[in-house]
């Protein structure tokens, strides 16, 4: 197991269990992304800290076989070389190097040297030669309220022989944000990152915080914590299973699960006292504790709306319109989605078994533990089903965490980090693994924060899922994988 | 209205002898021409407009003789000892030859802004070509013995051939001559062939031909050769591949002449031999051009509907239309064999009428892809775009054309389109099992054809000349010179006379229907303004009063429009979703028009693809479209034929005493032949 | 036009109806609806029999038409819905010819079929002239429904809509089988069907799967 | 009288212009319900046409005067076909000097210039429009003028009104082959009239939508012509729906205005039925691929065909 020797020298991290952190020199950098592709491993994500005036230090971050490794590359100050790109191994460290160089100045050896979030001058799309081939371009600007992007489509007729996505038209500083922020108040801007996973994003910043501060939280502020994540999960995958039905035509569709949603986060309001859990989790707990009745009432409401939902599916099932349109469309092969290291959700419905929740369990999942849902076809129809079946299984977590909730209090008070300690936030969010890596700086700031969304592995999927496949079907399968702008825009 | 059925023949050939004189003239234009071979202004400002004069009058006098009925025959002591040339204007030649001369006015007017000094023939040698070429296919139609009727179509044929090959320093233009003239001599010899046949023992004089009582079995096989010499001639599928070769090849009046007029020759002899000639036809001969025409139809439609060149997507939609034509043919015989006479009436005006439209509306969209050849020097499709900003009298008489050529009320291919419905829905009443249930069914394959017409035209219109250009090189694109404009404005003009004026059309069509299958149909209902031609049912059609009620519709919306909401126009770039460079390469094209039509009906093509690899960074698309035709059935005709020489190559020795034997063992055969019989 | 008298045109417009069922199965790829559209199928026949007994009076034809609404239209459908509900098989493949081609190959059926049924027409009384025709095109069609099917539970329902043909070409062109003959068939059917049920569990137990194609690997290979 | 028979057919034709929206109203408000949504008012139409025809007109800077020109041709061609259909009564003169298949006609050319207008500017979307609204046509204009051939073929005229009094006198009885050209027009009506599963109405996602593509660069009143004239489309096709194979209620012979007012309540008890029905069927189905629309239609066709098969074969 050549992993093995890298994960021995590794040394823990802060913060998420089952993270561990090596430093490696330049030609290891390459070895170590060589050893994680042939064991399998995935690339989730890629960073870089400092200037190259300075000094910076590139961070990757691996998923593979005994846990996850951070591996940092420091490069001295003054070094100019570009430090080596993994993007031959993995497809989706090319726009990360990208990005990284847009924020930081800091230059990979990646052949491609579009700018990614800086919009200065006109992006050069890959131009598909050949008599008769022809564009779409659509986005920023969208027809329905979604968020910007731009999506180029080289297509003949209805066929896409190619779509080449350009994000970042919402690039909001995030990262030197944080630094301007307390390191005890940055959880409000994690939950920030991308709106519709803010539960998975301010957790897994207070899971760093929290590490890197040495502290602890009550068991029932982490029995909360999954609580507030799992309803997250439930409202996002109803709201996105009835906008599926929607983009296939099928209204009644959307208007059901619209209000199976809505029924959700009115309990959850009931509950917490917001619809969506923005500042619900805070460094050292939570922020509201829940009432024995409002949880009682809150369990009721989700197994309503799981018994309905599961009605729902076979409406789906058997509707020979909507199976017509889900089968088959945007097929991503399992070994496809291996090869390009897709996360979550997307890859789970393509033969990819990762969830952070079975792999690198926090508490409550380590008492709790969670089914691992995973289908092989790949196709919208998967990702339809594999949401229905998170659903289920979503309610039977959220009915053992409500029934099993420990007593007592659920936050707890949380010292001042040490200037210079590093930790890292490793949450399974509903679209996949969220991680937030976090320093502190000098008297409680930051010195560095990034969070990383698993858009930006699954973003790529989406260009090679089109191929092949016809213009009007795009955005039937854009919304299959419903991926975050925000969260990758930064 | 009195209408002679069997009309007496005039004892003085005034218009006929008129008619061979305008003849004689156009060949005279042709050879003033030699004067100064190399002189543009000498062809282009006189010659060309003189020979449109002559076609004005040759269509004039046709139609003064259809209007009078009547026949009119001529001896010339010109051709073989023993058959002088036998001439003959009657009905339906005279529709002809009003076809040939009003639709060739037009496109000479056009000819005579058009040629230019070139890389290609001289326009003096361009202009005796030209002019031989119409005079030959109006001797073509006057013809009444196989003789000068053979002399004048092979004339014709080598004419047009050497019209195609004008730029014959690319290589591509002389093969597809090449192929042209060859399928042209398979089609004569087979239409010789039919002659053979069909003058039993008498002599070769049409005349003759019509006294001449066949046996069924010759008379189908004079018919069948027949079919497939004018076929070949017309473009019936799967005689049609030198069409999509050769009439882009031509320069554009040519391909105009060849695809309004000289296909329409060949209709001519289909409907002289079967209608005329064989006495009265037998109804399942019609099947087989009917199937075929059907046939064509849709596979002329399809094909137009993939191709990127506009001059070959033409040519494509000219193979269909003579599916129509020869649908029309077909019902026509069905009905006329079995004791339908009216009807067979109705389908015959449904041909005829189609023969007229299509001239017009083909020769007019031809002109046009000609003016936009000339401006832009382009061709292909996907190069072309937006020229309605730049030549706006082209754009807007190409309109005319193409929603004529869509088959469109109040426009004339409409009213062909309807004839011919009107007429197959009788086809159930044929006292024929499973014909009657086939025929209606045959409706279908019409209305889908058109249909795909409807879709083939927005296509062709559209990338030509709407949205924008898809080369900076269009900027500078010029709209055509006054003496093309008049050209094209008489052929748009033609496809509306046509289309409003049905009733008076149909009354002058009569007179062939009265010819050739005995009956005619009531034209106009009893107000007189609608044409009602539909034998036995209550059925009419009003172009002239759709086109006012939509014109006063449209008046009155623009004026209480106006009139109440005044609000201001504003001009704006277009929605570009925010990203701020639309460029004409966003725009869909040719190719992306053909694509839903090459998956949905793939059987049909044979298709080379290459498709670009996912992650490749510098993809690529190509595609080359072929017909199955080639593959399946002349590929293998020529490599049998190829064999076949090869093994006759062992004949030739070189030495002339073999040569003598060769001779010598012939005659002796023959000899013993002649004495044995 | 000749008018026909009204029990001709009610018994013309079953006939239409039946081939237009035949058509509807032949495109629908859900099973459950292929077994409704079945049992529409039973039904109209059902009137149509009675149609035919109430036109001739023949006694017999009221017991056929009692026969095969409780057969056709109740017993088998329910049977045929149990059966899909344990085997879990709700959706046939995509068929072996697109939609479009298979019933373009309907048509063409259709006329031949017609073809065929000329010299029996002409054999037959008046008053089921052009029901032949239909009941050979719902034979035919339906045995093109099992051909370009891949689940043998749609083969099931072709093989029964076939029977209907049969029944319904008997009917109305000698008003029936004898009624011994028709009891016994309708008894074949029903044992056929559940034969095949049992046969159906076996071959999922050895193939995980009801689709026919897995037969092919019990060729023997050389 | 002739006098009163043209006001009589402008009655009609007001009357179809007047009902159109509220008919679209109606299909919208049904639909809600049996969406378990709140519905929007029946005058809803209305107001949207009213809101467009007050505001700016915006036009592309490199739109040709084909494009201005459009939405009045499309608006006319259907105002037109609004007095061509015998909706309320079948002797019109303007019905004479069109019969079934110059409908079919119409709405080719009204489809042509639309399409030809979409592709004027040389958007993306335009374009694409174009090519699918022309893609949907080619397959639905046979399939339509197949059923209406399948019909004139029973009473032996392509003439509307001579297919309608034939039914209405009822001396044709029961027709086997209607009830397949009946399934055939119901597929052609939601195809052409940019229905579900076709085609989305309420989708405003640029690259599934087909109609609304074609109109994507159209503003104000030109937008509201083109609005109009779509919901006229639909009620022209209901309304031919109506004259195939429901043609109670319609008044046989010369009619004057009053005629026409006793007609009325007929045709809007039908229409609100129609409304309901295709409700109905919009809501139970969903929106198929686009490449899977011509198998659809193709479909219709081949049902069109078939009727017209067992209408010879059965002579009736």
């Amino acid at each position: 197991m050549p992993m093995m020797r890298w994960w021995q020298r590794a040394r823990p991290v802060a913060g998420a269990p089952g993270v561990r952190r090596v430093s490696v020199g330049r030609e290891e950098w390459m070895q170590v992304a060589r050893d994680v592709a042939a064991t399998g491993g995935v690339l989730h994500a890629l960073w870089v800290s400092g200037t190259p005036a300075e000094g910076a230090q590139v961070y990757g971050v691996y998923l593979s076989d005994p846990g996850a490794l951070l591996v940092e590359l420091a490069l001295s100050a003054g070094d100019a070389r570009p430090y080596p790109g993994l993007q031959e191994l993995f497809p989706a460290a090319s726009r990360l190097q990208r990005a990284a160089f847009d924020l930081t100045g800091v230059r990979s050896s990646d052949p491609d040297r579009r700018a990614w979030l800086v919009h200065a001058e006109p992006y050069p799309f890959t131009r598909v030669e050949g008599e008769g081939v022809h564009e779409i371009a659509v986005g920023p600007v969208h027809a329905g309220t979604i968020e910007p992007g731009h999506f180029r489509f080289s297509v003949v007729g209805e066929k896409v022989l190619r779509l080449e996505t350009h994000l970042g038209y919402v690039h909001r500083g995030l990262e030197q944000r944080f630094t301007e922020l307390p390191i005890l108040a940055g959880h409000r801007l994690a939950a920030r990152v991308s709106g519709d996973s803010a539960v998975a994003f301010s957790w897994a910043y207070c899971q760093a915080l929290e590490g890197l501060a040495g502290g602890t939280i009550p068991p029932r502020a982490a029995w909360l914590r999954a609580v507030c994540l799992e309803l997250e999960r439930l409202a996002n995958h109803l709201g996105d299973l009835g906008a599926l039905g929607n983009d296939a035509g099928f209204a009644f569709g959307l208007t059901q699960f619209s209000r199976l949603k809505e029924d959700v986060l009115r309990a959850t309001a009931a509950a917490f006292g917001r619809r969506y859990l923005f500042d619900v989790v805070v460094p050292g707990g939570l922020a509201v504790d829940v009432s024995s009745d409002s949880a009682r009432a809150l369990a009721d409401a989700i197994r309503s709306a799981c018994a309905e939902s599961a009605e729902l599916r076979t409406v789906y099932d058997e509707h020979e319109g909507v199976r017509a349109r889900f089968t088959g469309t945007g097929r991503l092969e399992p070994q496809l989605a291996t090869q390009l290291g897709v996360l979550g959700l997307v890859g789970r419905a393509s033969g990819q078994a990762r969830d952070a929740r079975v792999d690198l369990p926090c508490l409550p999942y380590t008492k709790l533990p969670v089914s691992r849902i995973v289908l092989r076809e790949g196709d919208v129809a998967a990702r339809v089903a594999v949401r229905f079946e998170e659903v289920q299984e979503c309610a039977r977590l959220l009915a053992q965490l409500l029934e099993k909730l420990p007593d007592g209090e659920c936050s707890a008070v949380l010292e001042e980090p040490a200037d210079g300690a590093f930790g890292i936030g490793l949450i399974e969010g509903w679209r996949g693994p969220v991680l937030v890596a976090l320093q502190a700086g000098p008297a409680g700031t930051v010195r560095f924060c990034h969070p990383h969304d698993p858009s930006w592995q699954n973003w790529p999927a989406l260009e090679y899922a089109i191929l092949g496949n016809i213009v009007p079907d795009f955005p039937l399968i854009n919304k299959s994988f419903n991926l975050s702008y925000s969260g990758v825009d930064l | 209205m009195h209408i002679l059925v069997h009309p007496v023949i005039t004892p003085l050939p005034k218009l006929l002898v008129g008619c061979v004189a305008l003849l004689l003239g156009w060949g005279a234009v042709g050879v003033a021409g030699l004067l100064r071979p190399r002189s543009v202004r000498l062809a282009g400002r006189v010659l060309f407009p003189l020979g449109a004069l002559i076609g004005f009058a040759l269509a004039a006098l046709a139609v003064t003789s259809l209007l009078g009925g009547g026949i009119e025959r001529m001896v010339l002591p010109i051709g073989l000892p023993g058959l002088p040339a036998h001439l003959r204007l009657d009905p339906l030649s005279s529709v002809f030859l009003a076809l040939l001369g009003a639709t060739a006015g037009g496109i000479s007017l056009f000819a005579g802004g058009y040629f230019r000094a070139g890389q290609g023939t001289a326009p003096g040698l361009l202009g005796l070509q030209y002019h031989l070429f119409l005079a030959s296919m109006g001797w073509v139609l006057i013809a009444a013995d196989a003789y000068s009727f053979l002399l004048a179509w092979e004339a014709m044929a080598l004419t047009s051939y050497f019209l195609v090959v004008t730029e014959h320093r690319r290589a591509e233009i002389r093969r597809a001559g090449l192929i042209y003239l060859l399928m042209a001599h398979v089609g004569a010899l087979a239409i010789l062939l039919a002659f053979g046949v069909m003058h039993g023992s008498g002599p070769f004089t049409f005349h003759a031909m019509r006294a001449a009582h066949l046996s069924a079995g010759w008379a189908a096989a004079a018919f069948l050769l027949a079919l497939a010499g004018f076929g070949a001639k017309a473009g019936l599928v799967p005689l049609h591949v030198w069409l999509p070769e050769a009439h882009p090849a031509a320069p554009s009046p040519v391909s105009a002449l060849m695809s309004g007029v000289m296909l329409k020759t060949a209709v001519y002899g289909m409907l002289r031999v079967a209608l005329d000639l064989l006495g009265p036809p037998v109804w399942w001969w019609g099947l087989v051009p009917l199937a075929l025409g059907l046939f064509t139809i849709l596979y002329g439609a399809l094909f137009a509907a993939v191709q990127t060149d506009m001059k070959r997507l033409l040519a494509y939609s000219s193979v269909e239309n003579i599916g129509v034509i020869f649908t029309g043919i077909g019902l026509t015989i069905v009905f006329a064999g079995s004791g339908m006479p009216a009807v067979a009436a109705l389908a015959l005006l449904a041909t005829l009428y189609h023969c007229l439209n299509h001239a017009m509306m083909k020769s007019l969209l031809f002109l046009g892809t000609g003016a936009v050849l000339h401006a832009t020097g382009e061709r292909n499709l996907g190069r072309l775009g937006g020229l309605i900003h730049r030549m706006p009298w082209v754009a807007w008489l190409t309109l005319i054309g193409t929603l004529a050529i869509a088959g469109l009320p109040p426009l004339n291919g409409f009213v062909s389109e309807w004839l011919l419905l009107q007429s197959f829905l009788f086809g159930d009443q044929v006292p024929h099992t499973f014909v009657n249930l086939l025929i209606p069914m045959g409706m279908a394959v019409v209305v889908l054809g058109a249909a795909l017409a409807g879709y083939v035209m927005v296509k062709f219109y559209g990338v030509i000349f709407l949205g924008r250009p898809r080369e900076a090189a269009l900027e500078h694109a010029h709209d055509c010179g006054w003496l093309e404009r008049i050209g094209l404005a008489w052929l748009a003009l033609g496809c509306l006379a046509l289309g409003l004026l049905p009733v008076q059309v149909i009354g002058a069509l009569g007179r062939v229907s009265a010819q050739l299958v005995g009956a005619v149909v009531p034209q106009a209902s009893a107000h007189g303004w609608l044409l009602a031609p539909v034998p036995g049912r209550p059925v009419s059609y009003g172009p002239a009063v759709l086109l006012t009620a939509t014109v006063a519709v449209v008046l009155l919306t623009v004026l209480v429009v106006r009139l109440f909401f005044p609000q201001r126009v504003r001009r704006v770039s277009a929605w570009d979703c925010g990203f701020g460079a639309l460029t004409p390469r966003m725009q869909d094209t040719a190719e992306g028009f053909g694509q839903p039509i090459r998956h949905l009906f793939q059987p049909f093509f044979e298709m080379q693809r290459e498709l670009p690899a996912p992650g490749d960074s510098a993809p690529r698309y190509r595609i080359a479209i072929r017909e199955r035709i080639w593959t399946l059935a002349y590929e293998p005709l020529c490599a049998a034929i190829d064999g076949l020489a090869n093994i006759a190559a062992r004949v030739q020795q070189g030495r002339i005493s073999v040569y003598l034997l060769y001779s010598f063992v012939t005659l002796l055969v023959l000899l013993a032949v002649a004495l044995l019989s | 036009m000749t008018h026909l008298p009204l029990d001709q045109q009610l018994l013309d417009t079953c006939a239409a109806l039946l081939l237009l069922l035949s058509f509807a199965m032949l495109s629908q790829r859900r099973i459950v609806t292929l077994v409704n559209l079945y049992a529409l199928q039973g039904a109209v026949l059902a009137a149509a029999t009675l149609l035919l007994a109430w036109r001739t009076g023949e006694d017999h034809l009221y017991l056929s038409a009692a026969l095969t609404l409780a057969l056709k239209v109740a017993l088998l459908p329910w049977l045929l819905h149990r059966l899909i509900r344990r085997l879990d098989v709700y959706w046939d493949t995509e068929p072996l010819l697109n939609v479009t081609g298979t019933m373009l190959a309907g048509l063409v059926i259709v006329v031949f079929a017609f073809a065929l049924a000329q010299p029996i027409t002409r054999l037959a009384s008046t008053a089921t002239r052009s029901a032949v025709g239909i009941a050979v095109s719902v034979v035919l069609l339906a045995f093109l429904m099992m051909i370009t099917r891949r689940k043998a539970m749609s083969q099931v329902i072709g093989f029964l809509s076939m029977e209907n043909g049969v029944f319904f070409g008997a009917m109305s062109a000698s008003y029936g089988m004898p009624m011994v003959v028709e009891l016994g068939v309708a008894l074949d059917v029903l044992v056929a069907v559940l034969v095949l049920g049992v046969f159906f569990f076996q071959i999922r137990e050895r193939f995980e799967s009801l689709d026919l194609h897995h037969l092919e690997s019990l060729k023997e290979h050389d | 009288m002739n006098a009163v028979a043209w006001l009589t057919q402008g009655l009609e034709a007001v009357v179809a212009l007047a009902a159109a929206p509220a008919l679209l109203g109606w299909v919208n408000q049904c639909r809600a319900w049996l969406q378990n949504r709140r519905a929007p008012s029946l005058w809803q139409p209305y107001g949207t046409l009213r809101k467009l025809l007050h505001k700016e007109v915006l036009i592309a800077e490199n739109a040709s005067p084909l494009f201005r020109l459009a939405p009045y041709v499309t608006f006319g061609a259907m105002v037109l076909a609004a007095g061509i259909i015998p909706s309320m009564g079948t002797r019109l003169p303007l019905v004479a000097s069109a019969d079934a298949i110059a409908l079919v006609g119409l709405f080719a050319a009204a489809r042509m210039f639309m399409a030809l207008a979409a592709m004027d500017v040389g958007t993306a979307f335009g374009t694409l429009g174009a090519r699918r609204e022309m893609m949907v046509g080619f397959l639905a204009e046979p399939a339509l003028l197949m059923v209406i051939l399948v019909a004139s073929l029973t009473s032996s005229s392509t003439a509307l009104p001579a297919i309608t009094e034939a039914l209405v006198s009822g001396h044709l009885g029961l027709s086997p082959s209607l009830a397949f050209s009946a399934v055939a027009f119901i597929l052609v009506l939601l195809a052409e009239n940019a229905r579900i599963p076709v085609d989305n109405p309420a989708t405003h996602l640029e690259l599934t939508m087909i109609h609304e593509a074609t109109l994507l660069e159209y503003s104000g009143r030109h937008l509201a012509l083109m609005e109009w004239a779509a919901q006229l489309k639909l009620f022209n096709y209901v309304c031919i729906g109506f004259a195939l194979f429901l043609p109670w209620g319609v008044a046989v012979g010369r009619i004057g205005p009053v005629g026409l007012l006793v007609a009325a309540p007929a045709l809007a008890l039908k229409l609100t039925a129609a409304g309901a029905g295709l409700a109905l069927i919009e809501t139970l189905s969903a929106k198929m691929r686009v490449m899977r629309i011509p198998e659809f239609l193709a479909t219709a066709f081949l049902f069109a065909v078939l009727g017209l098969l067992v209408h010879v074969l059965l002579g009736a």
